[in-house]
């Protein structure tokens, strides 16, 4: 057990971050390849300033008007993607693997803020899974694989709170938690959670389209 | 508001759906192989990694939803909200490698040109600014290819390749009605001219065949404000005069470019500085937007101003002036090709308040604007459409009453002709005018001296 | 232009005061000159629904309802469309053509002069007439009219009735190309851009044979080839027919049905063949939104961002001129070297026989100028037509309004 | 509704995953180092039979309370009499590039690594008070 505990938190990592860095890194070089091959126009109406401009707006908390018109979906899913990465960067636990394999480290969270902040992903999941069913329009949208993606993400925040509070058999889930985890990034790049990448682009051809083109705002 | 006789409460199963010849007829020529041949052929090779990216990143949340016209009028039936769209279209086509059946493409052919007026409001409530509008036209592209188009726009699309005019106006019915618009004109301005093909000229001035076809009226009050401003300009008596493009909106792009190219040849032609066009939206993203990339040309070659940006200049450099402002309490409504389309929203505004006393803003507004039901090629698909065209666009009604305005400014031709089918339909007690109609009947009609 | 050698190039300014006809008439249209540039004439109104045409002060004997498309013809005459009664015809220098129609567009003249001919429609049925001989056919449906230098006409007519909005007639191709009247057999979608071989034998065009397929038509034989469009084609010689053609995308010069330039451009139009038959240029963009000159498949190495509007040859095909915007602003390259005006506006220039000199109008802050070989010749001009260069190009003929007077310059290069 | 099945499933496996948690969970007293030398332990100490370990290194000290000097391990030395802390500061410092933590976590894990058996995951040692 021990060789393969070795195994997912050593050579494993470094397979699934490879996966996903270098995945995201294919992925955006063949998109821009495959534009300049394909449909070389589109950099004709992409400026900086408005793609910028655009992204910015986007990022602002309740700017857009879409934003206000969907005030609780929107804050949730603002937060939930914020937590996304803040929790998983600055929790102690991770920062101390980090610390010994890279020799660098940086503030970590308060563990019980950490917990708390867990069972907000969690609940933010939840919420989402509710909201596919309880919404019309949305449920009319939903497959199944909006439901696999869901439970990708829950799986790693949800073993990641057992494993902190040790309540189930933890050396099963701790594994399940390192695997689900490194399981995530893995698929990142070959699923729809490649939005992460996609989504600045397509936000920011249509900011400029808007921005340079048009003359208008995009939010 | 819940009987019978109010028409508020329609909803798309009280609504007869037409059957159109053209769409039956095509489809019974087609077969399952021609069907995926074309399908996959356009998918292929006409789409790239744009779409790719927007199929790939739409996560289904449904914020799309709150943006149509469609979905709120149809008391938010999921099947009308913009991703749903996609969904039942485009999707499909590309999830069963262009296998579809005919009713399928039935139903394609009604969502993409009867229930989108690929007015891109949903791309400003996605976060991700996916561009639904542009698969709805790639879907209105498959059904060109595949010769399903509804009938009416499909004969519009067809004058167009024949006299480069979307209404089938002969080159000399419209050079007569220029010339009678000239005559009658001089009636105000003894020495008023519409002139000709006049080489060097500073604008030349474009307009809709539905102008000299059933508005000539509207060409009369541009040449008058064009006189009276003192503008050196010209019209075209040679096809290209015309700035339509119903091509664009049914996916034939060959003729769309074929269109745009005979517009800004002929602005080439005449040697003009730049063009002005009358009050019409669709016109506007065909010269700005579409029929200009379809030619490489990455932008419009000629200055291309809008009426509502014209107007705005004459009145601003006081070349006219407003004799006394117009006082009935009026709205505006902002056109999605020149608002979202080109910003003209504030300029728009700006030319009201300086025409009429009395104005109120619709909410929404600016950008957000919802749809007037009838661009984007949806008008054109003809009358056997209209009903449905009603129902679709309750929530425009319920705008424009709240604004209690007595008149209504629509300044783009097929807002102008949907709204009108609005106001009739719910009985609103509107008046609809052009901008243009108010600054004629305002202005004071004396010429333009510099300097005085 | 042989005529070119008639002309009176030694008079070196000859003036015609052309503001003071506004005293004289209720008020004057725009001016045209003649090619010679001795005369300069305007419709003029002299009251109300009472038009004439005012040639160097001298007012056409003849009063009219309507006229329009004043045009110069010849050396030194004047053309235009007039009506009276409702009824209009084609005068040329103040006679009437012994034919009236309901009405009359499209004027067209051979270079020589020898002939005029425009489009006409008479009781909604339509038809070309050429020298005052209309077609003996008439259609109830009319395009884009063509004339050859000898006269020939041809157009696209419509040769099957259509009911309104019927698309499913429209599907099997109502529209022939009529030569002198008379139609061919074969039917198209749309047919378009007639162009005649030099002798006016030949015709060649652009046709649509379904929705979404293209071709050309080589004198009656459509090719066997579909495109996804094409543009208008020219002759090179009377067996060779080139066109612009359509194929995923991008556009490539064919020949003869088949592939006589290699390479693909992202748009590519307006053929343009050097006199003697030897070279032959268009307007392309390489790489989209890049406006550049090809002449024989070879790019000029500058490319311009906006458009490039024509392009023309000196007689001996050694020159190559292109009027161009880049950056909102006009100009005029030759060879390869752009002048770098900053115009406004650049008209349609004029290039000598061996393409030595260059001359061009251009407009700037609303004034018009005179450049020739890149040097400013004169401005302050309020109008001026387009020049001309003397056959042994040594001089440059200037046509213009200066303080309201018509001056008739000849300038030495 | 299309969708309530999956619905049902997932919650079903959310339930049986906690509870089971609840259910396997049980209190024990166990022997553990004891973290003084921290300012602030995030964790409780570390699950630690001194004994069982002096067993398996054969009585060989210096297998834990090994001797460094110029960062090279000194054999057969041991340092048996010191703390931990005496040597390993809790930041790194220049006369100690490891500090204390990562002291404890590397000695322990990576011999329980090398060995193939004993505890390696956080909670594992830091079991819960």
């Amino acid at each position: 057990m021990n060789s393969f505990i070795a195994f997912i938190m050593g050579p494993m990592v470094w397979i699934s971050v490879i996966i996903f860095l270098g995945g995201l890194t294919f992925k955006l070089v063949g998109i821009l390849g495959a534009v300049r091959q394909k449909e070389p126009y589109i950099y004709s109406y992409m400026t900086l300033k408005h793609s910028l401009r655009s992204i910015g707006a986007w990022m602002i908390p309740f700017f857009p008007r879409s934003a206000r018109m969907s005030p609780i979906y929107y804050g949730i899913s603002y937060l939930f993607h914020i937590l996304l990465f803040l929790v998983p960067l600055f929790l102690a636990s991770h920062i101390v693997l980090i610390n010994e394999a890279f020799q660098i480290s940086w503030p970590a969270l308060n563990d019980s803020v950490a917990d708390g902040l867990t069972a907000g992903v969690i609940a933010a999941l939840i919420f989402f899974v509710v909201r596919r069913f309880r919404v019309p329009e949305v449920n009319y949208l939903t497959s199944a694989m909006d439901y696999i993606l869901i439970l990708v993400v829950l799986l790693p925040f949800l073993t990641g709170f057992l494993a902190y509070h040790q309540w189930v058999a933890y050396q099963w889930i701790t594994v399940i938690h390192i695997l689900s985890g490194e399981l995530m990034l893995i698929i990142i790049p070959f699923s729809r959670f490649s939005h992460m990448l996609n989504a600045p682009l397509t936000r920011a051809y249509m900011g400029s389209e808007f921005g340079q083109v048009r003359q208008a705002k995009d939010w | 508001m819940k009987t019978k006789e109010n028409p508020m409460t329609d909803t798309p199963s009280s609504v007869e759906k037409p059957t159109d010849p053209a769409i039956e007829s095509g489809l019974e020529r087609l077969t399952p192989d021609r069907i995926q041949q074309v399908i996959q052929d356009v998918l292929k090779k006409e789409t790239g990694p744009r779409f790719k990216a927007y199929v790939e990143t739409c996560m289904h949340c449904g914020l799309c939803a709150e943006a149509c016209p469609y979905f709120l009028s149809n008391d938010r039936d999921p099947q009308f909200m913009p991703a749903a769209k996609v969904k039942n279209t485009i999707w499909e086509m590309l999830k069963k490698n262009g296998n579809v059946s005919k009713d399928f493409l039935r139903r394609a052919v009604r969502i993409s040109h009867l229930e989108c007026n690929v007015c891109k409001r949903c791309s400003m409530y996605c976060p991700f600014g996916i561009d639904i509008a542009y698969m709805m036209l790639l879907v209105r592209r498959i059904c060109h290819k595949l010769e399903i188009t509804p009938q009416y726009i499909q004969d519009t699309v067809n004058s167009h390749s024949v006299t480069l005019n979307q209404m089938w106006v002969k080159d000399d019915e419209w050079i007569d009605t220029l010339q009678w618009q000239e005559e009658d004109a001089r009636d105000e301005f003894e020495d008023l001219e519409i002139p000709l093909d006049k080489m060097g000229a500073d604008i030349m001035y474009s307009v809709i065949a539905p102008e000299p076809k059933f508005q000539a009226g509207l060409i009369y009050q541009a040449a008058t404000m064009m006189h009276a401003a003192g503008i050196n300009w010209t019209m075209p008596s040679t096809p290209g005069w015309d700035n339509s493009n119903m091509a664009m909106y049914t996916g034939d792009n060959e003729i769309s470019g074929r269109i745009a190219r005979a517009f800004f040849e002929t602005a080439a032609k005449l040697r003009v500085k730049r063009i002005v066009m009358g009050e019409c939206g669709h016109a506007f993203r065909s010269v700005y937007d579409m029929g200009n990339r379809w030619n490489s040309w990455v932008m419009p070659p000629f200055e291309v101003v809008h009426a509502l940006a014209f107007y705005h200049e004459l009145l601003t450099e006081g070349r006219i002036t407003i004799k006394e402002k117009y006082k009935k309490k009026v709205t505006l409504h902002d056109p999605c090709n020149v608002s979202r389309g080109r910003g003209l929203h504030d300029k728009a505004r700006e030319v009201v308040n300086m025409v009429c006393e009395d104005f109120v803003d619709m909410v929404p507004n600016r950008e957000h604007n919802y749809c007037c039901g009838a661009g984007g090629g949806v008008i054109n698909c003809g009358p056997p459409y209209k009903g449905e065209r009603m129902v679709n666009n309750r929530v425009k009604a319920e705008q424009l009453a709240a604004t209690g305005a007595e008149v209504l400014i629509a300044p783009c031709h097929n807002c102008h002709s949907g709204l009108e089918d609005i106001v009739h339909h719910y009985d609103l007690k509107m008046e609809i005018k052009f901008l243009g109609d108010l600054i004629y009947e305002t202005m004071d009609k004396k010429i333009y001296t510099p300097g005085a | 232009m042989s005529e070119k050698t008639s002309w009176d190039w030694e008079t070196e300014l000859k003036e015609i005061p052309f503001n003071e006809w506004k005293t004289h008439f209720n008020w004057v249209q725009a001016p045209q000159v003649s090619q010679n540039g001795e005369s300069i004439a305007a419709v003029v109104n002299l009251d109300e629904m009472v038009f004439s045409v005012c040639v160097n002060g001298q007012v056409w004997e003849e009063e009219y309802e309507k006229i329009w498309s004043l045009t110069s013809v010849s050396d030194s005459g004047f053309a235009a469309f007039v009506a009276r009664d409702e009824e209009w015809t084609l005068s040329v220098n103040g006679q009437e053509w012994t034919h009236w129609c309901d009405f009359i567009w499209q004027m067209m003249k051979s270079l020589d002069g020898q002939f005029l001919g425009a489009a006409f429609q008479t009781d909604s049925e339509y038809g070309v007439i050429v020298n005052d001989t209309p077609w003996e056919d008439r259609y109830e449906n009319l395009t884009g009219a063509v004339m050859a230098a000898d006269g020939t006409s041809a157009a696209v007519v419509q040769v099957v009735p259509m009911p309104g909005a019927d698309v499913e007639a429209f599907k099997k191709g109502v529209f022939s190309v009529a030569c002198n009247g008379v139609p061919e057999d074969r039917r198209f979608l749309n047919i378009w851009d007639i162009s005649f071989d030099t002798a006016g034998r030949q015709m060649g065009y652009g046709v649509r044979t379904d929705r979404e397929s293209y071709g050309i038509v080589q004198n009656d034989t459509l090719w066997k080839n579909r495109f996804e469009s094409v543009w208008k084609p020219e002759f090179l010689d009377e067996n060779s027919l080139l066109a612009p053609v359509r194929i995923n995308g991008k556009w490539q010069l064919y020949k003869n049905d088949a592939p006589f330039w290699q390479n693909k451009y992202d748009q590519l139009w307006h053929l343009t063949l050097s006199p003697d038959g030897k070279d032959v240029a268009a307007i392309v963009s390489a790489p989209y939104g890049r406006w550049r000159v090809a002449v024989n498949d070879t790019v000029w190495h500058v490319a311009w961002d906006t458009m490039i509007s024509d392009i023309y040859f000196s007689q001996d095909g050694s020159s190559l001129a292109a009027v161009y915007k880049h950056k909102d602003v006009w100009d005029l390259a030759v060879n390869q070297t752009p002048w770098q005006m900053a115009a406004d506006m650049v008209f349609v220039p004029c290039l000598s026989q061996d393409g030595s000199v260059v001359a061009v109008v251009i407009q700037k802050k609303g004034q018009y100028q005179l450049v020739v070989n890149k040097k400013t010749m004169a401005s302050g001009f309020s109008f001026m037509a387009d020049p001309v260069i003397s056959a042994d190009g040594s001089k440059v003929l200037l046509k213009g309004i200066e303080n309201g007077i018509y001056k008739r310059r000849i300038i030495r290069v | 509704m299309k969708y309530s099945n999956r619905f049902i499933l997932f919650l079903a496996v959310l339930f049986v995953a906690v509870m089971t948690g609840f259910y396997c969970y049980a209190g024990q007293d166990l022997e553990r180092l004891d973290p003084w030398a921290f300012e602030s332990p995030r964790r409780p100490g570390a699950v630690f039979s001194h004994d069982d370990h002096i067993f398996l290194a054969d009585d060989d000290c210096s297998v834990c309370h090994h001797v460094y000097e110029d960062g090279e391990l000194v054999s057969d030395e041991s340092s048996d009499d010191l703390y931990c802390s005496d040597c390993h500061s809790l930041k790194p410092a220049p006369d100690n590039p490891m500090p204390l933590e990562a002291a404890y976590h590397n000695l322990c894990r990576d011999c329980h690594f090398d060995r193939g058996e004993g505890p390696v995951l956080c909670g594992e040692c830091h079991v819960k008070e």
